[in-house]
């Protein structure tokens, strides 16, 4: 081999770039997180794999409803009523953010700007 | 070489007629039954109006303390800051002069000088607001509430130059440092949006009136369907003398005041 | 024609994909071929990479586009013909990373009797805007392959999808590696003398990224997947602790893990590998010094010549007779060893690095 | 031909580094003012919009200028605007970009500004103004760069061009004219509900424009070697002398209709930028320098020996172009805004950061103009083929 | 030379349409006029080359030998075994088309063929088919054919239609140098005795006479006489050329190029240099036997490069000199800058160059020892140590050729623009994109600059000449200086063809031109007498 100086290091250079990943979670890899669910209720307004695909549609839509066409109240699939409301309806439940939201969307990274508005309960319990 | 191109682009289209079409086809999602309503506990108007009763309300005033304006700000987790420049106001006081700076009667200024006025977004039938709106955040509904959709704000504040009646306020920074309590059941703003009040369009869905007007002791504020003739807020008008603020300018405002 | 044929094969992939996922195939085409995929690229790449670092580079044969460096008041253009090791590095960082003899580029044209040279960075850009996109997009990926994710992935991922424009904000880098790919593949197909230098070979890899491209757009914003699930199986197979994970993860992210993966096998052995090469590109990586420092070929032979002895013997009574100086001196060379690839039996040693 | 832009003296260089610097004093101040929000300006709810929409709305009016060079060139064949023509488009280039950065840093949020387009709003003029001003940018990017394409190339432009150029022409005034009725369609604010703000804008734009296209040849003739003809520079003085007496009769309509008229609301405004109001004077001094200078340039232009003089023209040049900034710029604004709808005043002054971001894009457009201008001169430049004697040595 | 006009040359010339047909089905029409005839075998039996015997390329068929495959697949996979530009040129291009419209055989033909693309996909495409598993799989979908009789005639129709000039090379985003393909392909033709008289008949005369043109020791002598005996009638100053010739123990050898003591114009650049010489009494020394700086064998092989180049460095040794100093040359700088030291290397029985006037030392060719004249020139002016009146050269409006091989093997552009701008008054640059780094091929180097293919090289000629047809009618440009001793070959037939008001120099005859020597008598013409503007006044 020629140039052995150069294409050496190129070589582990290139192995280094292509497995960066792995190097990034060199001690630092902690386990997938687990969100909390509500202990009380079990179902949520949709099924769990819609819900888990269709969240952010279906709170857009739900803020298009109730803001631009006065439309308060949301019927499932299952034909069930909810009041539409992040922070009356959802968090209800959900009554913990930080548990809920923020394990998953830290973990695949996304930045819902939801809660610059929107109080989550344990915001609003820590108000002085 | 023309007509090899041509066949290729017959190919490629076809190719992508069909990969849409069997994309529409592996892909369709699981068809819901989704809908939305209005609740029934609603209420409902063609177009929404207030009437302030000036001498109900000014002879209330040493004792109300001005409840309406508090239990707005509280309930829709308006913050106050101190910076008068930078403040945030939906429904607040002002002098005489200052609400009707067009008609300057030295007679009527004696009547109410260093009075104060009730002041909220007119809720304007022809709204110069949501005229100059770039993006539909600022609109009528049609039961004729001016909304507010801070979701689609640009901050441009074009609405703000717009309105003759300074009823808007920016949210020039993060509100929440201004806010002393919170109530959970209501959002706070983002910095950067526009905001005012908009007649509690979340009570009126649940069957309420404005809090404004409920906490009022003295009744003074007057909510209603001003195109329902047997409204209360009908009746009143017709009876008595109201003068509108800047009615010269054809917003038609949907506030009242009583004289 | 091989436009349409290369379209044709990508459409095959993604219906094998999809076919695999109706038949339960997750395990082969989330686990499997992605390992398999991932490891003969890095095989692949350096097998290339060992494949031209045996073969040596028997001359220094640098194209100068500039100035070389010669007499202390001339001034030396140091990206252009650059003379020392630094400058050959930084020769090479404007032509890796801003493809700097692309932004040089031409168009001819014949008016009548004149040739006209137009200005001509389309191609730049539309290449600045794919690569670069590719780029950033690739290392948007890595959060989904590291628990917790880099700060400097979050801010990527952040500044990236600085404008709020849907549900999930769209981003920047998607629409730009989009245009830029819309833009090689328009101008390969329109272009008429591009047109007519393709190959299928050069529309395949198009077809392919476009089609991880628009499928990764729509797993964002139409088909939506369980990107926690999605999570769960890709950091998965970055800790070598692959799962299939329970919730279901629709067809379109195998689709979209497949055509990563046939691209992945593809790239070592493609026109693609031209990420490696232009590092290995001789007429760019080497520094014009050639007469300043020496540079040896390790297959040099010695060569058969005349000599000058055979010369004035020959010319001996012309050039007395014409008052050249005869040399004296010199005497006939002994038989030396020399080698010929044209010869019989005399040729070369056969090099071996 | 970008690569022109590339390649420079050492003293191109410490001009374009000078104005990065800017640029980044700018950005920072920028960051500072998307992580606090606009409350870092000295805007507030009654001056709701302050230095940058100011600086925006007199751009503009610079941006449309570029027609005055543009029409007598291509629709009157006056030869003589020949070599400042390309001036003109990039200076509207660089205006609009100016315009369109004023504009985003002035948004509450930047990161939604695609709204205005996923949501068009027929109504707003805001609309309309985001139309005008992008599809001003790109005509002239479109022409400006073609010409000078073709003049790279050693043609003569391509005829597709011609219908493009006419539409540039004609959608030069149209900018200013929308952007006049942004305000002029807003009841309530007496300062600016006048018929006669989109001539008033038009007349300031075809002063202050051409004024700065001449200050720039004259600054190009100092600095690049680059003359731009005497005759053009007249005709551009001339247009520039008009355009400012009209523009200031124009002020002194609106001083007489209001002021004979006597109504208060009308006269407010004016009394308070010019005299002060309830004992508010913040801007008094700025508004009379800027008719001084009005006054100046007047002078200096009508007069037709200091029309033809170098240095007295750039001097009335440059006191147009100040007059029209402050006139047009700060004294539009906060007399839009004062006295509020209360008839109270709240003083508007802009802040430190807001200087710097403002300066910030200002530093931006004089960048691309920068480089837009060393394109066009680098291509003029490589047709002069003769090579002149220097010593190297 | 049955060429038709200017006019109607480029009529069939489209830069942007394509044939209808896929290029690997267009089969190569050997057009007269394109292409060279093939070398006398006695020739290359002399050179130790292989032969096919006495053939042509008309005829239909080629006496190709029956292993003729096997050997061709070897000579390709040797080649890839031991260039890795080759290999890699071979294995990484994206054809993006960058290089399509830069070629100037393309521009004056409009032939796919001569994109520089096409040009290396016609061996790219062999080396898919034949050894890839790929390419044999997918055929013509992944770029690959086989080897055929048909390729083998396409191969030597286009590699002689390639002047390697590397202009490509420029643009091309990975560098791929066609050059580099073009001199591995026609040796790999070489290799089965495919070459052309053009070609080899040069080298042999330089191998056995000691340059190009077969010029003999003492006819090279009375060359020189000849040109001194002019320059004494018109200048009244005699140069002692006995002190020049084959002098052992001078400091510099200087190595001519036979183009220049041969035939016009280049026989001024000789005697400017020489003048040069006599005015700076420089002890310098000519070998009749390295009497060829230029490198014909480039054109064939490496190798026989290397064996012709060979007898420069036996010289230097021979005549014990001190440093090698290079007359105007083009693909002899590309030879002696980037292939010399490492053919010969180290060189260390020479000594760094230092000119002996100006004591500057040329650190840049510290390894190699060998100095371009523009460089030692220019030294000498940037010193004033030449009394120089540019006015002597006002009848001329002068603009310059940067020749391939310097321009974009060496980056020698300063140097003679330098010097231009010190002998004459009148100094104009042909347009920017046609210069520097970008300049145009006379089209007719590396071996291509015979009478028989005529046609081509005005096509392939057309850019350069297109460019100098500008300037000379923008500025009346009458004089084009260029240092490349084909150039002053090729260019004078270029000019002849296309402009023909504009003459061909070096630019030491331009030098000379404005040199002001003391002793000279009063004249009122150039070297080549050529009336002057201003008539100089002498001591007569």
């Amino acid at each position: 081999m020629y140039n052995a100086d150069k294409v050496i290091p190129g070589i582990i250079i290139l192995i280094l770039f292509f497995t960066l990943p792995i190097w990034l979670n060199v001690g630092r890899l902690e386990a997938v997180p687990e969100v909390e669910l509500p202990k009380e209720e079990k179902k949520c307004v949709e099924s769990k794999e819609f819900m888990r695909r269709e969240h952010m549609k279906l709170l857009d839509d739900w803020r298009i409803k109730v803001l631009r066409e006065n439309q308060h109240v949301y019927l499932s699939g299952e034909g069930k009523n909810f009041k539409i409301s992040l922070q009356n309806t959802c968090m209800k439940c959900h009554e913990n953010k930080e548990k809920f939201c923020d394990k998953c969307h830290n973990f695949v990274v996304t930045h819902p700007d939801c809660w610059t508005c929107h109080i989550a309960p344990e915001v609003a319990k820590k108000w002085k | 070489m023309e007509i090899k191109r041509r066949d290729f682009l017959k190919i490629l289209g076809l190719g992508l007629v069909g990969s849409i079409t069997s994309a529409n086809f592996l892909f369709r999602r699981e068809v819901k039954a989704q809908s939305y309503i209005a609740p029934p506990e609603a209420l409902k108007a063609k177009r929404w109006g207030m009437v302030i009763d000036i001498k109900k309300c000014v002879n209330a005033q040493p004792d109300c303390k001005l409840k309406c304006v508090e239990v707005c700000h509280k309930l829709h987790n308006v913050p106050s800051i101190p910076d008068k420049k930078k403040e945030i106001k939906w429904i607040w006081e002002d002098e005489y002069e200052h609400v009707f700076p067009e008609q300057p009667n030295e007679f009527v200024a004696k009547i109410y000088a260093h009075k104060p006025f009730i002041l909220l977004c007119n809720q304007c039938a022809n709204p110069p607001c949501v005229r100059v709106c770039p993006t539909q955040a600022t609109f009528k509904r049609e039961d004729g509430i001016v909304m507010m959709d801070y979701h689609r704000c640009i901050g441009c504040r074009f609405c703000m130059a717009a309105c003759p009646f300074g009823a808007r306020s920016f949210n020039w920074v993060d509100p929440r440092p201004y806010l002393a309590k919170v109530n959970p059941e209501y959002p706070t703003r983002t910095k950067g949006v526009v905001e005012k009040c908009t007649f509690c369009y979340e009570r009126l869905a649940v069957g309420k009136i404005p809090a404004c007007v409920e906490s009022c002791p003295d009744k003074a504020l007057i909510f209603g369907d001003l195109e329902d003739e047997h409204s209360e807020i009908s009746k009143i008008l017709k009876e008595r003398f109201s003068i509108r603020r800047k009615a010269e300018l054809g917003t038609d405002p949907s506030v009242f005041y009583l004289i | 024609m091989e436009a349409g044929i290369s379209l044709i094969i990508v459409i095959g992939l993604i219906i094998i994909a999809y076919i695999g996922t109706l038949l339960g195939l997750q395990v082969l085409f989330g686990i499997v071929i992605p390992y398999v995929a991932f490891l003969i690229l890095v095989l692949g790449l350096i097998y290339r990479v060992i494949s031209w670092a045996k073969v040596p580079q028997p001359f220094k044969i640098p194209t100068t586009c500039g100035q070389q460096k010669s007499l202390p008041w001339v001034k030396h253009s140091r990206l252009e013909a650059p003379f020392t090791t630094w400058e050959v590095v930084l020769r090479m960082f404007f032509e890796i990373f801003l493809f700097r003899s692309l932004f040089r580029n031409l168009r001819a044209d014949l008016e009548g009797r004149r040739l006209i040279y137009g200005s001509a960075k389309w191609l730049w850009l539309g290449a600045i805007l794919f690569h670069f996109s590719f780029f950033i997009i690739m290392l948007r990926h890595i959060r989904l392959f590291t628990n917790p994710v880099p700060g400097f992935i979050v801010r990527l991922d952040y500044i990236d999808s600085f404008f709020h424009l849907g549900i999930p904000p769209i981003y920047i880098t998607d629409l730009l590696i989009l245009a830029g790919l819309i833009f090689l593949l328009l101008r390969r197909l329109i272009d008429p003398k591009v047109n007519y230098i393709s190959y299928g070979s050069d529309y395949f890899p198009l077809f392919l990224i476009l089609g991880i491209v628009i499928s990764g757009v729509l797993m964002r914003y139409a088909i939506k997947v369980d990107v926690y699930a999605v999570k769960q199986l890709t950091l998965g197979l970055a800790t070598f602790t692959p799962t299939i994970p329970k919730a279901p993860i629709g067809s379109i992210f195998y689709i979209h893990l497949f055509l990563v993966s046939v691209l992945a096998a593809y790239f070592p052995f493609s026109k693609l590998v031209h990420m490696i090469g232009i590092f290995f590109s001789p007429t760019r990586n080497m520094a014009n010094n050639n007469r300043a420092v020496r540079h040896v070929n390790p297959w040099n032979y010695p060569v058969k010549h005349y000599t000058y002895y055979e010369y004035q013997e020959r010319f001996r009574d012309k050039m007395e007779n014409a008052g050249i100086p005869i040399d004296e001196e010199v005497e006939p060379e002994k038989e030396h060893e020399w080698y010929s690839l044209y010869v019989p039996g005399k040729e070369p040693p056969t090099i071996k690095s | 031909m970008i690569e022109k832009a590339l390649r420079g003296s050492a003293k191109y260089w410490l001009w374009v580094c000078f104005l990065l610097s800017w640029v980044l004093i700018g950005f920072i101040c920028y960051l500072y003012q998307l992580k606090v929000g606009l409350g870092i300006t000295g805007m507030s709810r009654d001056v709701s919009w302050g230095f940058y929409i100011a600086n925006f709305t007199f751009l503009v009016g610079v941006a449309a200028s570029a027609v005055m060079v543009v029409l007598p060139y291509y629709w009157h064949n006056y030869k003589e605007f020949g070599k400042i023509t390309i001036l003109g488009e990039f200076l509207a280039v660089a205006s609009v970009a100016m315009c369109v950065l004023f504009i985003l840093v002035d948004l509450g949020q930047p990161m939604r500004v695609f709204n205005v387009l996923r949501y068009p709003t027929l109504n707003s003029i805001m609309f309309y103004d985001v139309v005008v001003l992008n599809g001003y940018l790109l005509l002239n990017l479109l022409c400006g760069w073609t010409v000078l394409h073709a003049e790279y190339k050693g043609t003569k432009y391509p005829s597709w061009l011609k219908p493009f150029i006419y539409l540039a022409i004609v959608w030069a005034p149209s900018i200013h004219i929308v952007t006049a009725f942004l305000y002029q369609g807003l009841p309530g604010r007496h300062f600016w509900l006048t018929a006669i703000m989109a001539p008033r804008f038009l007349a300031s734009a075809f002063s202050s424009g051409p004024a700065l296209i001449i200050i720039l040849a004259l600054l190009l003739k100092k600095v690049a070697n680059f003359d731009a003809g005497k005759k053009a520079i007249e005709t551009l003085s001339k247009i520039v002398t008009y355009a400012f007496i009209v523009n200031v009769l124009f002020f002194l309509f609106e001083v007489f209709t209001a002021f004979y008229s006597g109504i208060p609301g009308h006269k407010a405004p004016i009394q308070y930028l010019f005299a002060g109001l309830h004992g508010h004077a913040e801007w008094v001094p700025t508004m009379w320098l800027s008719y001084i200078l009005a006054a100046i340039a007047i002078i200096l232009l009508v007069v037709p020996s200091t029309r033809k003089n170098e240095t007295t023209l750039a001097i009335a040049c440059i006191a147009v172009f100040l007059s029209c900034w402050i006139d047009k710029g700060i004294g539009l604004i906060t007399g839009g805004y004062t006295p509020t709808p209360f008839e109270t005043i709240t003083p508007y002054r802009p802040t430190l950061p807001e200087i710097g971001i403002t300066l910030g894009v200002w530093a931006v457009g004089f960048l691309i103009l920068t480089i837009l201008y060393k394109i066009a001169l680098g291509v003029k430049e490589s047709h002069e083929l003769v090579v002149k004697m220097k010593e190297e040595v | 030379m049955s060429l038709p006009k200017p006019d109607a040359l480029l009529k069939d010339v489209e830069l942007h349409k394509t044939p209808e047909r896929h290029w690997m089905d267009i089969e190569p029409e050997l057009k007269r006029g394109y292409f060279l005839s093939i070398i006398d075998p006695k020739v290359l039996k002399d050179l130790d080359l292989p032969s096919l015997g006495t053939w042509q390329p008309y005829d239909e068929k080629w006496p190709l030998p029956e292993d003729w495959k096997e050997r061709i697949k070897k000579e390709i996979l040797r080649r890839m075994e031991t260039y890795r530009s080759f290999k890699l040129f071979m294995e990484i291009c994206v054809r993006c088309g960058a290089c399509a419209d830069k070629c100037h055989f393309f521009l004056g033909t409009g032939d796919p063929k001569n994109m520089p693309v096409l040009r290396a996909e016609l061996i790219r495409s062999v080396i898919k088919g034949e050894f890839s598993i790929f390419g044999k799989l997918f055929g013509r979908f992944a770029g690959a054919r086989k080897l055929t009789e048909e390729v083998i005639k396409e191969w030597f129709y286009y590699f002689y239609q390639c002047t390697e000039c590397r202009r490509c090379s420029v643009f091309c985003p990975y560098g791929i140098d066609t050059a580099e393909v073009t001199m591995i392909m026609r040796e790999i033709l070489l290799s089965l005795g495919i070459a052309t008289d053009w070609g080899i008949k040069p080298v042999h005369n330089c191998y056995y006479i000691g340059n190009h043109v077969g010029v003999p020791p003492q006819s090279l002598k009375e060359n020189l006489e000849f040109l001194i005996w002019d320059f004494e009638e018109i200048a009244g100053i005699q140069i002692d050329l006995e002190k020049y010739l084959n002098r052992k123990g001078a400091e510099i050898l200087y190595v001519p190029m036979s183009g220049d003591y041969f035939a016009d114009p280049g026989i001024y650049t000789m005697l400017g240099i020489l003048v040069l010489f006599h005015y700076l009494d420089l002890d310098v020394t000519i070998s009749p036997f390295a009497s060829e700086g230029g490198n014909f064998g480039f054109f064939n092989s490496f190798e026989m490069a290397k064996r012709l180049h060979a007898k420069i460095y036996e010289e230097a040794k021979r005549l014990k000199v001190k440093w090698i100093l290079g007359g105007e040359c083009g693909h002899k700088w590309r030879v002696w800058h980037q292939f010399h030291n490492t053919w010969f290397g180290p060189i260390d029985f020479l000594e760094v160059p230092k000119s002996p006037i100006t004591g500057t030392v040329f650190e840049h060719a510290k390894d190699n020892k060998i100095v371009h004249i523009c460089e030692f020139t220019a030294d000498l002016i940037a010193h004033g140590k030449l009394k120089l009146d540019p006015s002597r050269n006002d009848h001329l409006i002068v603009t310059f050729h940067d020749s391939c091989n310097t321009s974009r093997a060496m980056g020698f552009f300063e140097e003679p623009r330098f010097i231009l701008k010190h002998v004459c008054n009148n100094f104009v640059e042909m347009p920017e994109n046609t210069i520097r780094e970008k300049t145009f091929c006379c089209g007719s180097g590396s071996g291509l600059n015979a009478g028989e293919n005529m046609e081509i090289r005005m096509r392939g000629g057309f850019p350069r000449a297109n460019a100098v047809e500008y300037v000379h009618k923008e500025y009346g440009v009458n004089q084009i200086a260029c240092i490349c001793a084909i150039d002053r070959a090729t260019l004078s037939s270029l000019m002849e063809y296309w402009v023909p008001e504009v003459a061909v120099s070096g630019v030491h005859e331009l030098v000379a031109n404005a040199l002001v020597l003391e002793g000279e008598k009063s004249r009122d013409v150039d070297l080549r007498r050529r009336p002057l503007k201003h008539p100089v006044k002498g001591v007569d």
